[in-house]
């Protein structure tokens, strides 16, 4: 069996299996253990809505709060988009989601991918420099964070690697992308990628217990 | 002299087979016929795509390189009543109808000629003698005296060398080589000129299918796209290099192959009494005009014969259970039931089951199994494919140019219509109906521009293409005279994927060894009775298995629906 | 006002010597604190708690929120950071892949418990603000007080903090306020004309009030005693349950936030109390509105009331009046964290300012991303970190500056105490002023 | 052409001049893909070249290789076959039979011997003897023992040089590849289902030249025709690279020549010289007709997934298999909660033992 | 419906290997116009798609000078429009392309009579000449 066939093949089954076997065990399993319910007479019974609300506001931080953070917030979300376009609107990528997915949707230039890819790299680095660097960042740093931010970087480097042809054979550059976002799915459960699905009921969880003191979260 | 007469390998053909006749003096008693390798492609089909399962089934023959591809896509589109557009079935006679011509024109030269024809006495030719006979025959344009003389040259620097190559210790000089050394030497510069002559008539099936050998098709269409506006598609100038090729298939046909066919046979005319085989024939019937699933619209019709008797056409079903049916009673596999039972490919079975002697051997034990190949029976019968089946069929059923072809090529030899039923008249079938097939290219090609100038220039059908799209099961077969006889593949698919493949090759039919009865097969059959002059020189078999052009890859397939066991061997 | 000053400097006193009459660190070895730290850890993270604690991404932003971290840059004092010992031990002992965790998460220890102390009793006062800063919409603040309640369990609460919840679970109230104390003032504000109904055995309305306000603010009781009043309430104070303020709730003991709200509950049930009234203090509100029926274990058999919640609904009511357009004065209101952020009560005492008549100017950060008066969850009480609390001020200072305002007005006593003592040695000289006296001036004589 | 004459001597003998030779040297270069600046040292070597002896056995196959040869124009196979080798044995194309034929590959072996050239199509059954036998000996033994005295062998097609379909999963006769027995001499493996046929003649030309084997790549392939891949030198290379890709057969990017990648095209990972080549002197390749790439000069391409499924969708499988991870995960994940709720409990129930 | 899809745009298939072939022959030949060695091209290593051969055929087009040499099949050399460029194909006797270059030169080499068939020319001169 070539690397190819290996990334293409067991690697890929086994990497999807742990991903979305981790993510329902993590996110079962944290969502289980039940909060007490609230006894206290609540303001008002929007909670729920409120909740919903919050889940959306969050993605906007506060006017007062945004000079300070400006720079975070612009990079945060400048490699997101960059990352997410490059990842759903690549052609070959939506391939690989309409086999899983059942169905696709139509992809971007392979320039624009470039460009976004190469984006979210140069942030993804500076990012990694900062938190190696930054004060705040450093002290509250533990290992996921810098193996989350490496497993997401590598991806991106054999991606553009593989594109572009670049230091080796297209099937070795092809299997050590998908070995590298392999990787990326073995991690996602177990580390802070994990934020892209409980960022949703941590800002429910915001919105809806301010919320129901009365209390725009 | 009781002796065993063995002849393996058999060459000039496709694949490995192996003929063991017991002799009674100098005539063949009985005769066995055995296909010495195995593959397991079937086995190997299940479980996939399909969609993929032309690829892995055109493999099992690179010299009818393209027909177990047209079956296998028929058989998916059959199990899943897929329509596919009027240009692909178009594209689809004109690759058929292009693999016939060339693959006919390839046996009678490079694989059935040598029988005939002597390359050693061509040196003693006269070119300005052959060259008036090939003028006699024909008007093709390569007969000059300097031609000749030019080939003769060649040849011999060729033999005095010493190197023969290929043609290295075959039976040249033998007396049943009757031909005088014009005659030899004008078929081996045919030799050389259809050897070029295939390489560009080959290009039809790269231009519609990408390369040549192993084409690409499709299931739901052919692959080619039409715009006459693109580079990238079928457009005028690649018709019209079909068109070129078309033409020289045709010329090549008219002014080389059927000539040469009747000047050869014309010596040879004692092989019209020997070598029948068993007197029965089949065809599925091909060329669709109007789509797969309307027979009577067919150029070659579908039918069986029993015993020589064309006045009776029978009617073939490939769905019903107790017509198409194997036999594995000296085949080396087995049945659940006993390797006495005979099951239909729908529910065909098969554990490979190797009892033979242990290589290297130099005699079978025919009174067990003796083949990989499997003994494909019709309704019990025992029944010759190919193309001496075909035109027996277009006779019976009245296709005019059938007839006239037919009865110009008997008055022509001088021979009576019995002599078809016969090694020389399976030669000549085979020869008559590619005039047949080169001629309807030219017709097709013509619908084909027709077609696409009313604009119509669709070539695939998309409404199938994803699996989702299939029933949960499904079944169906996919048929065609390939140009060895009738093949069909039986698919069942499941889930999207395929529960069992079986195909059912013109070669098993002829080549399969004898059935629970006892009954031989084809080749067996028409082995009986030859007369060898030589036992250690035996051409006399050679020439009756060849006009049969076997090829033994195709015939060799094992299956296993249950998927246990797959392989038991006792090696004994 | 005077009055006030002057208490203000005995309670500065009065407050300096609280760390004394502790005894230190509760005797234990480390294991037992480490040991009773997991068991409140365990004991007290829910599944919100945990969502939260899987969910932080370590951005760092919230330090950006802090008042601590902006007046010191001390890296230290990132909230996220505040709770680091709380997620180890969930990643441990609750998080659904503990196992896998366990072997690469380093188990909490007493020296961290200690070093901890500081940082989520001196340099976090649970205002919440990061819980709005944060983009994953954590919770910060209540992993915060899960972190002073392990710590507390573990016998390492501040002395201070220690001292004064002893002291409310032996007497009921605080800085040696005691029933007779209370009387006493009651008496004092009779002498005053101020009629303050005393253990009256029905009452519609059980009127708290601090050991704060009766120390320091006793103008603050009165005001509180005229608006009653005026209303026309049944209402009452009761020397057996008059203490709003609760320890328990800031030092992280919910056994004695539990005894302290169930012995206002208890009163209320007794009196028939409809209304529990909850005087100028942001924690008190906290702890009987948000928290009384969970620690009671019940829902709550009357409602709880602010008094600028209640002073809002008589004035709707007709009840009250005020002096129309008595002022013309800008003042700058300042959110306590527990009666806003924490408690949802924003616009009524914007609402009664303007009703009677003054011009409130925002700080730049107000309502739910006001800036903590610097002191609060009992952060004022512990000496230590007088200089921290100071650089805080700064910060407070600097908002209450940029609006121009003639004074400043708060709705908690904490807060006041601790921006006047922030002012007092910043000798800053704006006015601290209470929402419930302003009010109590400005209301109609009729 | 007599064996001790050089192939110089023998185009002299037959009246060509030095221009056509020369002629001949770079169209022979052309065809080995060196480049035109190697004609030189081609027209040295091929003048003192010799006809090499050539035994060609055919085991598990379809003779589509050997058909492949027939089609090959540069050089034909007839010039081939009287010019440049002495063909001494090959199933399909030699007259003898029986034994006759077997003489002949025994007679080639001993009187070349160290110096033939063996060719082998078709892979060999090592799962019972029985399963391909030729004049009753095994594949097996006739491989080893006409390898014994071969100068070098040219495994041409992919079954020879990888298993090729008899190879496929499940393999059910335990078919393997030429260079899988015989380990002692060079091997040349020229792929593809079939070869290119001026592929299969360039490796013998480059032999008949050099009278030694090509460089190879790390799959035993002649660097020449398989150093890049198929997407590389393809001409809609620039359709993918804009993003533009036919979605279906037959519709309008089809027609156009749009990139196959998402029809299932194998072309990015197959190297083969199929793109600049061609097929049949030069007509079309499976791109330019339309179908995509199916791999086929790779090892294991049959199981590789199906031909139409993107390289990008992975092999991984059903969804079913996703179902039962989602399951598992959501059952863990209950598990644990209730688990570390029972915790809680226990802790709860030892607060009330506890001093504060 | 935009207006824009009533415009019907023809994509050409293009390796876009044509324009750099061209710039290759242009510096080629500017080589070989300064007194330095010529370049031969080999087209069967380009990848073209289908219809490019054509193109650059009719791209350079022909100019003044074409040969044909009978050897082992006909090869033409056919001076292009441009002076020094040849579009060179070999044909082997059945008439198949065997292979096709274009050569950027004074003149091409296989032009110049060599000298073994020089020699043998002499030979057979005198050979014709002991005849008469």
């Amino acid at each position: 069996m070539t690397l190819l066939d290996f990334a293409r093949g067991p690697a890929l089954q086994w990497s999807m299996i742990i991903l979305v076997a981790g993510v329902l065990w993590r996110l079962g399993g944290t969502i289980l253990i039940n909060a007490k319910k609230d006894l206290s007479k609540a303001r008002k019974e929007h909670a729920v809505a409120d909740g919903l609300k919050t889940i959306a506001t969050r993605s906007l931080p506060a006017h007062q709060f945004e000079k300070n953070i400006r720079f975070q917030h612009f990079s945060g979300y400048a490699w997101h988009i960059a990352l997410f376009v490059s990842v759903l609107f690549f052609a070959p990528h939506i391939l690989f989601f309409e086999s899983v997915l059942g169905f696709g949707w139509p992809s971007l230039p392979n320039s624009i991918i470039l460009i976004t890819a190469a984006i979210a790299l140069a942030i993804l680095f500076a990012l990694l420099i900062r938190r190696a660097t930054h004060p705040v960042q450093r002290i509250i740093s533990n290992a996921d964070d810098y193996i989350s931010i490496l497993v997401v970087i590598a991806p991106l480097i054999t991606g553009i690697l593989a594109f572009a042809h670049l230091g080796a054979r297209y099937e070795t550059l092809l299997a050590v992308h998908l070995l590298s976002v392999e990787a990326l799915f073995v991690w996602f459960p177990f580390g802070k990628l994990m934020h892209t699905a409980l960022t949703f009921p941590s800002r429910y969880q915001a919105g809806s217990s301010y919320g129901r003191k009365g209390v725009r979260a | 002299m009781n002796e065993r007469v063995v002849v393996d390998p058999i060459t000039r053909i496709e694949g490995h087979l192996r003929i063991e006749a017991q002799m009674e003096g100098d005539r063949i008693a009985q005769a066995y016929s055995s296909g010495t390798m195995v593959r397991g492609i079937e086995i190997i089909l299940r479980g996939r795509d399909p969609r993929d399962a032309w690829a892995f089934a055109q493999r099992i023959c690179g010299v009818c390189t393209l027909v177990h591809g047209i079956a296998s896509v028929r058989a998916v589109e059959d199990a899943l009543k897929y329509e596919i557009p009027k240009n692909a079935q178009l594209i689809r006679n004109m690759m058929i109808g292009a693999q016939y011509v060339h693959d006919h024109v390839m046996h009678f030269y490079h694989l059935h000629a040598l029988d005939w024809v002597d390359v050693v006495s061509a040196l003693q030719a006269d070119p300005k003698a052959t060259s008036d006979l090939a003028q006699s025959i024909s008007n093709y344009s390569k007969s000059s005296p300097g031609y000749f003389r030019d080939m003769q040259a060649k040849l011999k620097g060729f033999v005095e060398a010493g190197q023969l190559g290929i043609f290295a210790k075959a039976y040249w000089g033998h007396p049943a080589y009757k031909l005088p050394p014009e005659a030899n030497l004008m078929a081996v510069a045919h030799y050389l000129e259809a050897l070029t002559w295939q390489r560009d008539v080959s290009k039809m099936l790269t231009i519609f299918g990408g390369k040549n050998p192993h084409p690409n098709f499709l299931v739901g269409g052919v692959p080619c796209p039409i715009d006459l506006n693109s580079d990238s598609a079928i457009n005028a100038e690649k018709l019209s290099q079909v068109q070129n090729i078309i033409t020289q298939m045709r010329e090549f046909v008219d002014q080389v192959y059927v000539p040469d066919t009747l000047a050869v046979a014309s010596f040879y005319k004692d092989w019209g009494a020997q070598g029948e085989g068993v007197g029965n024939f089949m065809t599925y019937g091909d060329f669709p005009e109007q789509g797969i699933n309307d027979p009577s619209t067919f150029l070659f019709p579908r039918g069986a014969i029993l015993n020589r008797d064309l006045s009776n056409i029978h009617d073939v079903d490939l769905n019903d259970d107790s017509q198409v049916r194997e036999s594995i009673a000296h085949s080396w596999y087995d049945y659940s039931g006993g390797k006495t039972e005979s099951l239909h490919p729908y529910k065909g079975e098969t554990e490979l089951n190797y009892d033979g002697p242990t290589p290297p051997y130099s005699q079978l034990d025919v009174e067990k199994s003796y083949s990989w190949l499997k003994s494909p029976r019709w309704k019990g019968h025992v029944m010759e494919v190919g193309p001496l089946a075909r035109v027996l069929m277009m006779y019976a059923t009245g296709h005019a140019q059938a007839r006239e072809l037919v009865d110009y090529t008997l008055s022509t030899l001088q021979i009576p219509v019995e002599a078809l039923f016969s090694t020389l008249g399976r030669t000549a079938a085979r020869t008559l109906e590619t005039k047949i097939v080169a001629d309807n290219l030219q017709t097709w090609h013509n619908n084909l521009i027709g077609n696409i100038k009313s604009g119509d220039t669709r070539t695939f059908n998309e409404v199938l293409w994803e699996p989702s799209s299939w029933p949960k099961k499904a079944q169906g077969v996919g048929f065609m005279e390939a140009p060895r006889g009738g093949l069909a593949h039986w698919i069942v698919i499941e889930n999207g994927t395929i529960a069992n493949y079986q195909a059912v090759v013109p070669s098993t039919w002829n080549a399969g060894p004898r059935d629970a009865d006892g009954n031989p097969g084809p080749y067996e059959a028409a082995l009986a009775g030859h007369q060898l002059h030589d036992p250690k020189q035996p051409v006399e078999i050679l020439r009756t298995i060849h006009s049969f052009d076997p090829c033994i890859a195709c015939a060799v397939h094992v299956t296993d629906p249950d998927g246990e066991e797959l392989v038991k061997v006792k090696i004994l | 006002m005077n009055s006030n000053a002057e208490n203000l400097r005995n309670f500065r006193s009065r407050l300096e010597a609280i760390g004394e009459g502790a005894n230190g660190e509760d005797p234990m070895s480390d294991e037992e604190r480490v040991r009773r730290a997991g068991n409140a850890f365990l004991r007290e993270i829910n599944g919100r708690m945990a969502v939260d604690l899987e969910t932080c991404i370590h951005c760092g932003m919230c330090a950006e929120a802090c008042h601590f971290y902006e007046a010191t840059q001390d890296e230290r004092y990132t909230p996220a950071h505040k709770f680091d010992p709380l997620r180890r031990f969930y990643r441990r002992e609750l998080s659904p892949m503990r196992w896998l965790f366990r072997p690469f998460t380093r188990k909490v220890d007493a020296a961290e418990l200690r070093e901890w102390q500081e940082l989520v009793y001196d340099a976090c006062t649970g205002c919440g603000r990061c819980d709005m800063m944060c983009p994953m919409g954590i919770n910060i603040s209540e992993l915060i007080v899960v972190m002073r309640k392990g710590i507390a369990s573990a016998g390492l609460a501040p002395p201070e903090v220690q001292a004064l919840q002893n002291e409310q679970l032996t007497g009921g109230s605080l800085f040696g306020v005691d029933a007779a104390k209370l009387r006493e003032l009651v008496s004092q504000l009779k002498s005053q004309q101020i009629e303050v109904p005393l253990d009256q055995p029905k009452a519609d309305i059980l009127v708290l009030t601090t050991a704060v306000d009766v120390l320091v603010f006793t103008d603050a009781l009165a005001a509180l005693a005229r608006i009653m009043n005026r209303s026309g309430a049944s209402w009452t104070l009761s020397s057996k349950a008059f203490e709003a303020a609760n320890v328990g709730l800031i030092s992280g003991n919910t056994s004695a936030q539990a005894l302290a709200s169930g012995r206002i509950i208890d009163q209320a049930a007794a009196i028939g109390a409809k209304t529990v009234l909850i005087p100028e203090s942001g924690h008190a509100y906290q702890a009987l509105r948000w928290e009384g029926a969970d620690s009671s274990g019940n829902e709550l058999p009357f409602e709880v009331l602010a008094i600028s919640e209640f002073v809002t609904r008589e004035l709707d009511a007709g009840r009250l009046k005020f002096k129309a357009a008595a002022n013309g004065r800008s003042v700058t209101y300042h959110d306590p964290c527990r009666l806003g952020r924490h408690g949802g009560v924003f616009e009524e005492p914007r609402r009664l300012l303007e009703a009677m008549g003054l011009e409130n100017r925002d700080t730049e950060s107000n309502r739910r991303e006001n800036y903590c008066c610097g002191g609060g969850c009992g952060e004022y009480t512990i000496s230590r970190a007088a200089p921290l609390r100071q650089k805080v001020f700064e910060i407070k200072r600097r908002e209450f500056e940029n609006t121009g305002a003639d004074a400043v007005i708060t709705a908690c006593s904490n807060c006041r105490v601790n921006l006047m003592i922030g002012a007092e040695n910043a000798r800053w000289q704006k006015p601290i002023e209470s929402l419930v006296e302003t009010v109590a001036k400005n209301l109609t004589d009729a | 052409m007599r064996k001790d004459q050089t192939l110089g001597a023998y185009l002299f003998s037959q009246g060509v001049s030095r221009r056509g030779f020369l002629k001949f040297c770079s169209a022979t270069a052309s065809l080995m893909a060196l480049p035109p600046t190697m004609v030189g040292r081609v027209a040295a070597a091929l003048e003192n070249a010799r006809r090499p002896s050539v035994i060609w056995l055919s085991f598990q196959e379809c003779t589509g290789c050997t058909e492949s040869l027939t089609r090959s124009h540069a050089p034909t196979v007839e010039s081939l076959i009287f010019d440049a080798i002495s063909l001494d044995y090959h199933h399909t194309l030699q007259a003898a039979a029986g034994h006759g034929a077997e003489a002949a590959r025994e007679a080639a072996m001993e009187e070349n011997a160290g110096e033939y050239l063996l060719v082998v199509d078709g892979s060999i059954p090592i799962g019972n003897p029985a399963y391909s036998t030729i004049a009753g000996i095994s594949n097996l033994d006739m491989l080893k023992e006409s390898a014994a005295n071969a100068a070098a062998i040219i495994a041409v097609g992919t079954c020879a040089a990888y298993g090729g379909i008899p190879h496929a999963n499940p393999n059910p006769t335990g078919a393997v590849s030429v260079s899988d027995i015989i380990k002692d001499k060079p091997i040349i493996n020229v792929s593809g289902c079939p070869p290119i046929p001026v592929v299969i003649t360039g490796v013998l030309a480059h032999f008949l030249t050099f009278g030694s084997i090509p460089e190879l790549d790390e799959l035993g392939r002649p660097k020449a025709f398989f150093g890049q891949s198929i997407h590389d030198r393809c001409y809609r290379r620039p359709f993918y690279e804009r993003g533009q890709f036919a979605k279906s057969f037959d519709d309008e990017g089809a027609r156009q020549g749009w990139c196959l990648y998402e029809l299932g095209c194998k072309g990015p990972t197959t190297y083969n010289a199929c793109a600049t080549l061609k097929w049949n002197e030069g007509t079309s390749f499976p791109i330019g007709s339309g179908h995509g790439c199916i791999g086929c000069s790779e090892p294991d391409f049959w199981d590789k997934g199906s031909f139409y499924r993107p390289i990008a969708a992975g092999l991984w499988g059903s969804r079913d298999a996703l179902l039962g991870a989602a399951a598992a995960g959501a059952a863990i994940g209950i598990g644990t909660a209730l688990a570390a709720r029972s915790k809680k409990k226990r802790a709860n129930a030892a607060k009330e033992t506890e001093s504060t | 419906m935009s207006a824009l899809d009533t415009i019907s745009v023809r994509v050409e298939a293009s390796s876009g290997n044509v324009r750099p072939l061209l710039h290759e022959i242009r510096h080629a030949l500017q080589r070989v116009a300064d007194g330095g060695i010529g370049t031969t091209i080999d087209l069967g290593s380009l990848p073209l798609a289908p219809g490019e051969e054509k193109r650059i055929e009719e791209l350079l087009g022909s100019g003044e000078l074409r040969a044909e040499l009978d050897a082992l099949g006909p090869t033409v050399l056919q001076e292009t429009r441009y002076a020094g460029v040849w579009f060179v194909t070999h044909r082997n006797t059945e008439q198949e392309v065997v292979a096709r270059f274009i050569e950027v030169t004074r003149v091409p080499e296989l032009l110049l009579a060599q000298e073994v068939d020089m020699q043998r020319a002499v030979h057979e001169l005198e050979k014709q000449l002991e005849v008469n």
